[in-house]
């Protein structure tokens, strides 16, 4: 592995269920934004993308994170290598 | 102590005696099963698809698993929750737990369902009349998560 | 909705199937198994004998399964006890219970064995290496019990 | 049948379990002797029977009792042709 200029943090991204549908993806691999240090931040981010995204992870919906595989709040941070996931509230068992 | 996510069904006989097998010290074992229902919110539904996590699914199961543990005086505890694509009175997850007594085994298994309903990342989507539908999380599931913390 | 009182063992994954066949609206089956531990009151126990009161015991069965029923929104229940002579590791007692949601199956499972432990007549007799004795009834049992009332 | 005697009530008595032990039987055929109305009374009559019956039977001791196969109270009337049943708390389960 080279290093990674410090400006070029990469993180991946996952959509999943419902969210990933209506965002048409279920992933992808995302250099954060300057500035972008935690979940809320990461959402604001992709809510600027618009249309679908802005409704999908609007404030008012019931969306869920988890960072690295756990459950994740507004505050949990984010730092290059991370795993993010967004989804809907859980419907199992 | 042993989760499993699986497509294939489960012998819940089978894995009520593999959980207590060799150890004489268990006097109780409380188990659920949850079942596709063929009806939902007044729909009739002929088919459910169950999706998850990978990998984040085994790891909160393990968790959950943990928790119950710590909290309860329990031998050993198992999880089986399938995913794909099942039918109506198809079985979709199983829970063991065996300890010495059996209120910390009703205990730990009914925390168990409830955590795993409000803390494991599956997600439901069913066919009905009217075509798919993802299933709404209830407030109720969240209420019975929250009489354990 | 039965109740069975016998000698022989039984297959609890089988009695489970049974009891939700051809309901495609259960969503949810509870189930408790009652197992002879080898260890009671610090003693170790080799054999564990069950008397029972023949006709006082399947009616005293019915009549909690009625309550039960009564009290909470469930499908089906199934109580099975086992009398005679057992050995450590051997199932004693099968209670099940179908429901369409979670809450109620568990609850009435949980009931049903509480009631059972200090309604029905059974009586245990132990084998210890200092030889026989009736087991003492627990006040937890009563205890357990007068949650429900 | 022939019709009973007033005087000659009879009812069928079991003891099980610990009691059945303690007392060498496990069941009778007791003509209600005058005066025995209810549980109270007839624990009372055999408790004078002295010996092992008023200590196997004594107020302080966990003794439940069964009338025609329903948990009773010391208060429950005892009528002829009735099956009463002496038992310790029970322990199944």
């Amino acid at each position: 592995m080279k290093p990674r200029d410090t400006h070029t943090a990469v993180v991946r991204v996952l959509y999943l269920a419902r969210l990933r549908e209506e965002l048409g993806r279920a992933d992808e691999e995302l250099v954060l934004p300057e500035g972008v240090k935690d979940v809320a931040g990461l959402a604001a981010f992709l809510r600027r993308r618009g249309g679908t995204w802005s409704e999908a992870l609007a404030p008012g919906r019931a969306v869920r994170v988890a960072v690295n595989q756990d459950m994740a709040r507004s505050s949990t941070p984010i730092r290059e290598g991370d795993e993010v996931a967004f989804f809907p509230p859980v419907t199992g068992g | 102590m042993a989760v499993r996510v699986q497509t294939e069904d489960f012998d819940a006989g089978r894995e009520i005696e593999r959980l207590r097998h060799g150890n004489p010290k268990v006097g109780a074992v409380a188990s659920f099963v949850g079942v596709v229902r063929d009806l939902n919110e007044g729909d009739a539904v002929s088919e459910l698809t169950l999706e998850h996590y990978p990998g984040m699914t085994e790891k909160a199961l393990e968790e959950i698993v943990a928790e119950a543990r710590s909290r309860w005086d329990i031998y050993d505890a198992l999880v089986i929750h399938r995913v794909g694509t099942m039918k109506p009175a198809d079985q979709i997850v199983l829970v063991v737990v065996t300890s010495a007594h059996r209120g910390e085994a009703f205990r730990a298994c009914e925390f168990l369902m409830d955590y795993l309903k409000t803390r494991a990342p599956f997600w439901k989507k069913e066919r009905t009349g009217a075509g798919s539908r993802w299933v709404e999380a209830r407030a109720s599931d969240e209420a019975a998560a929250d009489r354990w913390s």
